[in-house]
């Protein structure tokens, strides 16, 4: 690892990380930045390859280097992806899956999140008997395979009578989501401190008092957290949305597996590219915008067991 | 004017309430080019003819990402106004728990029973003396695909049959290509295995594993030549590193690969490219071996709904699928044969041609879907999937198929 | 008997946590007004009992009451009583104020009653002119001022206090327990207050009870704690440096161990003089008697000085007796040093003496 | 006791309350909870357990055929095969995205320039699905357009990297393509967890003279239990769903080489038409997560009190 064993003079009180280096060239600064560059373009690389595909026009590609950036810029595909790529007989792109998308997405960030942080809330605050044994299913909850859910939940949602309605679709983001954004909100409240609980329980808050007026106020780093973990898994999501939904109503993800899997001719990799890109793109703003919160969030206590 | 009348006779036993335009949902995986073109002409059918409105509820991939979605949807209350299916065995189930529309009345008033060529097509719609689905076509899937082109730059003869392809290919490796196009996923290897052993063993062998399901037969000397032709197709399949069949189909298309062992929808992305058969390509049912195709194929189910304006656009619906002119447009497109024994196809191409001659002289096999569950067809995908693969040897092979026959049901 | 003089009432209570019995048979009573200190060292249930007593921990089994009420099961905002947090547990959003008068708030208690009590409570602890500012932005004394007053607004009978200097620098925590004191003193409320500290124990207490083990070792004013400790365990937890503790048997109205044969004429047994079985008498440091007192002393022992503290006021010396470790207070200005060998005496009437199976004041 | 006492303790009888009504609007609160719990995640389960012993096929049915399913799953070699690529890769990528993860946050953790830019190129694949990045992926390895094909092109004909084409290595393909997507995630948690490290323990080490491995592994990493925790319990639960991203990648291929059990669960419950066999898969699945999962979960959640 990184040479900064030896213990010279004067580097003892530099503090405890390493701080910023005298010379700007030292051994343990070419290899620190070294590995980092080098597993910046691991990561970049993918991405990379995805923007300049989606920019080439199809004859371009075709000659092979996918990591050779566009001779010609072109930006059709992102056109017809947006607007003109088909599915069986519809030929207009993902537009219509966006508005679909943001109807399923903001009712289930809202419910499952509400759900989830009153969980979490109760599970560190207000423990009764049996709540750690509802919250270790919950956990175990978390490994099941969606799919296998798949056929019960039909059965379920048919019995409440919601199967088929975006309420259904909302619902099973909220179950599904459950587990994960339960454990993060009561690590969470669990690493506050427990007097302040006390203190509002004194002064006359009851559950929901103490909830909304002291709790709530002090959470935001990991409502960031969990609005953005939800808005990527929502958003991202495949089976639910093609199961609970309509034609009308599909999201994009469903569209873009359409795109993508409907191979007409040829594939079109640079329509397909960008449609990946598109969308992904909601995700991905969210996560560049707000990056810095979510680091922070987890950092507020999420991690805390 | 036959479509006029067969439109009255179902309005006469639809009920007399005034019909109100629907939205009618259909689900089906029809995505690549050829099908999306096809599919268009039965919205098109559906949207001039009626008052009611298709809406598309395509949805990408295979049978296997769709299926589940369809029949969800149907077990939840929830179901889409028609759906396609392939019949045979499939829908049993869902029909025996009542959730399929019953369509014998307007079948016996339109007299499908009639037209329907051939007869087994209905057969596979029916459940306990009801009829409960619309054939829309038919598929087989015994088919060599050849690129003239490809021959020609090597320098040989088109050939005939499977035989002569193979010995064929050493010429094609040579001008540097690929012999056989073979889409790398289990049910095209299973395609292509099914082909191989009808057409090497012949109808009588064949039946006694794939109908009578005898895995001493299966396990035997006979069929030990199906696999020995396997292992020699995975070897000329060695170089094509492709996943869709379209994709195969494709390499065929631009001389890339002599050619592809598929089923007769292949015939579309031929169409789509511009190509014409006895020309660009050739096209050998049966591997050009026995002269007999099956008669799988597409057919459409109409899930019971409540509300009965959907329920009265159903029957006009299924009634204009199986209309003459649908079913001409359709399956011009989609390149599969029409369901009907009625109608004249001189507009189809050389390979149809060739279809409707074999399906005229009785060379009829039964599907798969019909003769084996989808249970049995999955173990059997799984085991070409590793053979295709692998190095796994043809009598390894041979004796895990065996033992799948002895199993299945 | 009037109900009224005693404000907190435990009666049999027990806490357990599983297996784990935190809290066993406690009983307390607490006089109207009176400044109990719960003190013990770390995990004794201390704490626990305050937060029993407060509402914040369901009691397995045994009753609290209250002003002569039954409070067992009720709300801690229902039980009339003010808590103040080692933590300080300001709400961090609200200002001062809003610290101040959440819970007149949720009270519902009128708008210009609470600005009444808020301004009161703010001119008690002297912290006007922070009432506009968050927590986030007060010093520890200041955030620990400002918990006091939340107590405080709520005009309650009972203040519980859960190690409210901890968290405090020495110097602050020396002034800001004068200042409780004299709150004390100007409310006259009863005053529940738990710490680890013996300082502030013995300074604030009217009664103090040392716990040990989610049992009350010895309940009494900081007088009685100190001079007639009632078990071994007080004897030595009480007093720094801790009590000379010497094993031996009576006889014959001698103390006899270690070679020390002390007379026990002026001291008070309790129970009975007549004890057979080992026995241990503890002798505070104080207690020992050196220089010209010694002469008085009816009995007398020469020591070896190992180490000499020197605290100004007074000299800590501890020494040797033989195989005996003994430790004695001198004068400040008293010049031994390590290796001297001095007499010292023994005042037998302030000592205590236990039964050293049961660990009980004879 | 005196007489006025127990008169009053009598009169003013306070009975402990009914276990049911204490803390009664955490209960309600938890309502969603404990209904997911048990309707959908025990109730579901124990549906898809029961059905396991049918032979339902395309629809769920009580035709009760014992263990047959079983018998038939594990001597199915296409399970068996699934079975081995998810002890591979939850192993490989267990480790890696630990190690990788952990590694990753430390060098951000040493008050590097660009920390920023570094983290967000590291975190954002994780706002990308496993569809798409199986497709990216699959796009880059390639082998005549991807990687492989570039390198070639550059002049090194005999140069070979074809991960998704061989079925010995397939499975590290997509490992490839699973770390890059999920590493982001954990190394976010690690480094959350190192910045609550408090700085005293660096000072300590520095003047104990510990090496900064040393520390990292003897002193930090100890200290960081609960964050192993929370990232093991993410990742975790993700290897095992292992699907889309295989779907995408080579949807299963070459041959069967890179099933997963995951897949094999759907393929029998929706293709095969085999609910009961998918059902036995499913169930499979389920009994090796609870043997892991349950004693780890009590200990790690149930026993502990607060306080």
């Amino acid at each position: 690892m990184v040479d900064a064993t030896s213990p010279t003079a004067g580097r003892i009180l530099e503090g405890p990380r390493g701080s910023k280096p005298k010379s700007r060239l030292s051994r343990r600064n070419i290899f620190l930045y070294g590995t980092l560059l080098l597993v910046s373009i691991y990561y970049l690389l993918p991405l990379y390859v995805m923007i300049v595909t989606s920019l080439k026009g199809m004859p371009e590609i075709r000659l092979g280097n996918i990591f050779a950036p566009p001779v010609e810029i072109t930006f059709e595909p992102w056109v017809k992806a947006w607007a003109e790529a088909c599915t069986g007989i519809n030929c207009d792109g993902l537009s219509r899956g966006f508005g679909n998308s943001v109807k399923i997405l903001i009712p289930s960030l809202i419910l499952s999140i509400s759900i989830a942080s009153v969980n979490g809330y109760a599970l560190a605050n207000w423990r009764f008997k049996g709540s750690e044994v509802f919250f270790t299913i919950l956990i175990i909850g978390a490994f099941i395979p969606y799919q296998t859910m798949l056929y019960p939940i039909v059965i379920i949602l048919r019995e409440i009578g919601l199967m088929g309605s975006l309420w259904g679709l909302v619902l099973v983001h909220t179950v599904f989501g459950m587990p994960i954004l339960t454990l993060l909100f009561r690590n969470y409240f669990t690493s506050l401190p427990e007097e302040l609980f006390k203190a509002a329980r004194v002064d006359g808050a009851g559950f929901w008092g103490v909830y909304f007026r002291v709790m709530l106020p002090m959470s935001i780093p990991i409502f960031v957290v969990a609005m953005i973990l939800q808005v990527t898994g929502i958003w991202n999501d495949f089976l639910f949305g093609v199961i609970y939904t309509k034609p009308e109503t599909y999201p994009m993800t469903v569209q873009l597996n359409n795109i993508v899997n409907s191979v007409q001719g040829i594939k079109e990799y640079n329509v397909n590219m960008a449609a990946t890109l598109l969308t992904g793109l909601v995700p991905l703003v969210i996560y560049f915008v707000s990056g810095k919160l979510f680091v922070r969030g987890i950092a507020a206590g999420a991690v805390k067991g | 004017m036959k479509i006029k009348a067969a439109l009255a006779t179902t309005a006469a036993f639809i009920s007399a309430s005034a019909l109100s335009a629907a939205d009618l949902e259909v689900t089906h995986w029809w995505t690549s080019g050829g099908e999306a073109v096809a599919v268009s002409e039965f919205a098109k059918a559906v949207n001039e003819k009626t008052a009611h409105n298709w809406v598309d509820g395509a949805i990408a991939g295979s049978g296997g990402t769709a299926r589940p979605i369809i029949i969800s949807r149907i077990l939840g209350g929830d179901p889409m106004a028609a759906t396609q299916l392939n019949h045979g065995r499939q829908a049993e189930e869902l029909i025996e728990a009542g959730l399929m529309t019953d369509l014998t009345d307007l079948a016996e008033a339109e007299g499908w029973k009639d037209f329907v060529y051939p007869s087994s097509l209905l057969e596979g719609c029916t459940y306990e003396g009801r009829i409960y689905c619309v054939p829309v076509n038919i598929h087989s899937t015994q088919w060599l695909w050849l690129s003239h082109d490809a021959f020609e730059q090597a320098g040989i003869e088109v050939p005939k049959d499977w035989f002569e392809f193979v010995a064929a290919a050493p010429k094609l490796e040579e001008a540097g290509l690929v012999p056989m196009a073979q889409g790398q996923q289990g049910w095209q290897q299973a395609i292509a295995f099914g082909a191989l052993s009808i057409s090497v063993v012949g109808i009588d062998t064949w039946s006694k594993v794939v109908v009578e399901k005898d895995a001493d037969v299966a396990g035997g000397p006979e069929y030990a030549k199906v696999f020995q032709a396997s292992a020699n197709a995975r070897e000329l399949a060695r170089n094509s590193n492709v996943q869709d069949w379209n994709l195969a189909t494709n390499m065929v298309i631009t001389g890339k690969a002599g050619g592809q062992i598929m089923g007769d929808w292949a015939q579309g992305e031929f169409a789509v490219a511009g190509q014409v058969a006895g020309e660009d390509y050739t096209c050998l049912p049966g591997l050009g071996l026995n002269q007999v195709i099956d008669t799988g194929g597409d057919a459409f189910y109409f899930p019971v709904v409540d509300d009965p304006d959907v329920k009265a656009a159903q029957l006009e619906m299924a009634s204009i699928l199986i209309s003459k002119e649908a079913q001409v447009a359709f399956n011009l497109a989609k390149g599969s044969l029409p369901v009907r024994g009625d109608i004249d196809l001189s507009t189809a191409n050389d390979c149809m041609q060739k279809g409707l001659a074999i399906l005229a002289a009785g060379g009829v096999l039964p599907n798969a879907d019909q003769t084996l569950s989808a249970d049995t067809q999955t173990q059997i995908k799984d085991l070409m999937a590793e053979f295709w693969a692998s190095d796994m040897t043809a009598e390894d092979a041979q004796a895990r198929y065996a033992s799948i026959i002895a199993s299945a049901d | 008997m009037n109900i009224n003089s005693h404000s907190v009432e435990v009666r049999d209570l027990d806490l357990h946590f599983g297996e784990v019995k935190v809290l066993q048979e406690l009983n307390i009573d607490i006089h109207e007004g009176e400044f109990l200190v719960l003190l013990g060292s770390s995990g004794c249930g201390k704490s626990t009992l305050l937060n029993c007593i407060a509402g914040l921990l369901d009691v397995t089994d045994g009753q609290i009451f209250i002003k002569g009420q039954n409070v067992t099961w009720k709300e801690p905002s229902d039980r009339g009583i003010g808590m103040v947090f080692q933590s300080y547990a300001l709400y961090p959003q609200m200002t001062v104020e809003g610290n101040l008068s959440f819970g007149l708030k949720n009270a519902r208690v009128a708008r210009d009653e609470i600005a009444k009590r808020v301004a009161r409570a703010a001119e008690i602890l002297q912290i006007e002119p922070l009432l506009k500012r968050k927590p986030g932005a007060l010093s520890g004394g200041q955030r620990q001022r400002v918990a006091i007053g939340r107590a405080l607004v709520r005009d309650v009978d009972v203040f519980l206090f859960d190690e409210p200097l901890s968290n405090l620098d020495a110097k602050l925590r020396t002034d800001l327990r004068v200042e409780l004191k004299r709150l004390h003193q100007q409310l006259k409320n009863t005053m529940i207050y738990v710490t680890h500290d013996q300082v502030e124990a013995m300074t604030l207490a009217d009664r103090i009870a040392i716990m040990k083990g989610g049992k009350i070792m010895q309940l009494g004013s900081p007088d009685e704690i100190y001079n007639r400790p009632q078990n071994i365990y007080v004897a030595g937890f009480i007093g720094s440096p801790a009590m000379n503790m010497i094993e031996g048997r009576i006889d014959n109205g001698h103390f006899a161990g270690h070679d020390l044969s002390l007379p026990l004429d002026g001291y008070e047994f309790e129970r009975t003089d007549h004890h057979a079985g080992p026995v241990a008498i503890g002798i505070r440091p104080e207690h020992v008697l050196t220089g010209d007192a010694v002469e008085t002393a009816a009995a007398q022992a020469e020591v070896e000085v190992q180490i000499v503290e020197k605290l100004g006021s007074d000299t800590l010396v501890h020494s040797t007796l033989g195989s005996l470790n003994l430790r004695f207070r001198m004068d400040g200005l008293s010049r031994v040093t390590e290796g001297d060998r001095l007499r010292i005496g023994f005042d037998t009437s302030r000592a205590s003496l236990f039964d050293a199976v049961t660990e009980t004041r004879l | 006791m005196t007489l006025a006492d127990t008169a009053r303790v009598s009169d003013n009888p306070v009975r402990r309350p009914k276990q049911l009504f204490r803390n009664l609007s955490a209960k309600f609160a938890s309502i969603p909870m404990i209904l997911t719990a048990l309707v959908v995640f025990v109730g579901g389960t124990a549906w898809t357990v029961a059905h396991s012993f049918t032979k339902s096929r395309l629809l769920p049915k009580w035709d009760f055929v014992g263990l047959d399913q079983y018998e038939r799953l594990w001597n199915s070699n296409r399970w068996i095969i699934s079975v081995e690529n998810l002890l591979i890769y939850g192993v490989c990528s267990l480790v890696l995205t630990m190690v990788l993860g952990f590694t990753l946050a430390a060098l951000l953790d040493r008050k590097i320039r660009f920390e920023g830019a570094f983290r967000t190129i590291f975190l954002y694949p994780f706002a990308l699905s496993f569809i798409v990045t199986g497709l990216a992926w699959q796009w880059i390895l390639n082998p005549d357009f991807g990687i492989q094909g570039v390198v070639r092109n550059m002049g090194w004909e005999s140069f070979t990297f074809d991960p998704l084409n061989d079925p010995d290595i397939v499975i590290f393909g997509i490992l490839i393509a699973g770390l890059w997507q999920g590493t982001g995630f954990v190394m976010v948690i690690m480094l959350a967890g190192l910045r609550g490290i408090d700085e005293d323990i660096w000072k300590a080490a520095r003047v104990d003279g510990i090496g900064i491995t040393k520390t990292y592994v003897r002193v930090i990493i100890p200290m960081m239990r609960p964050v192993f925790v929370t990232a093991l319990v993410i990742i975790a639960s993700g290897i095992i769903k292992l699907y889309d991203l295989v779907v995408a990648q080579t949807n299963g291929g070459p041959g069967i080489a890179s099933e997963v059990p995951a897949k094999y669960v759907i393929n029998y419950m929706f293709e095969a038409q085999n609910l009961a066999q998918g059902f036995a898969a499913s169930t499979m699945m389920l009994l090796s997560v609870i043997i892991v999962l349950v004693p780890w979960a009590y200990l790690e959640f149930g026993g502990k009190k607060r306080g």
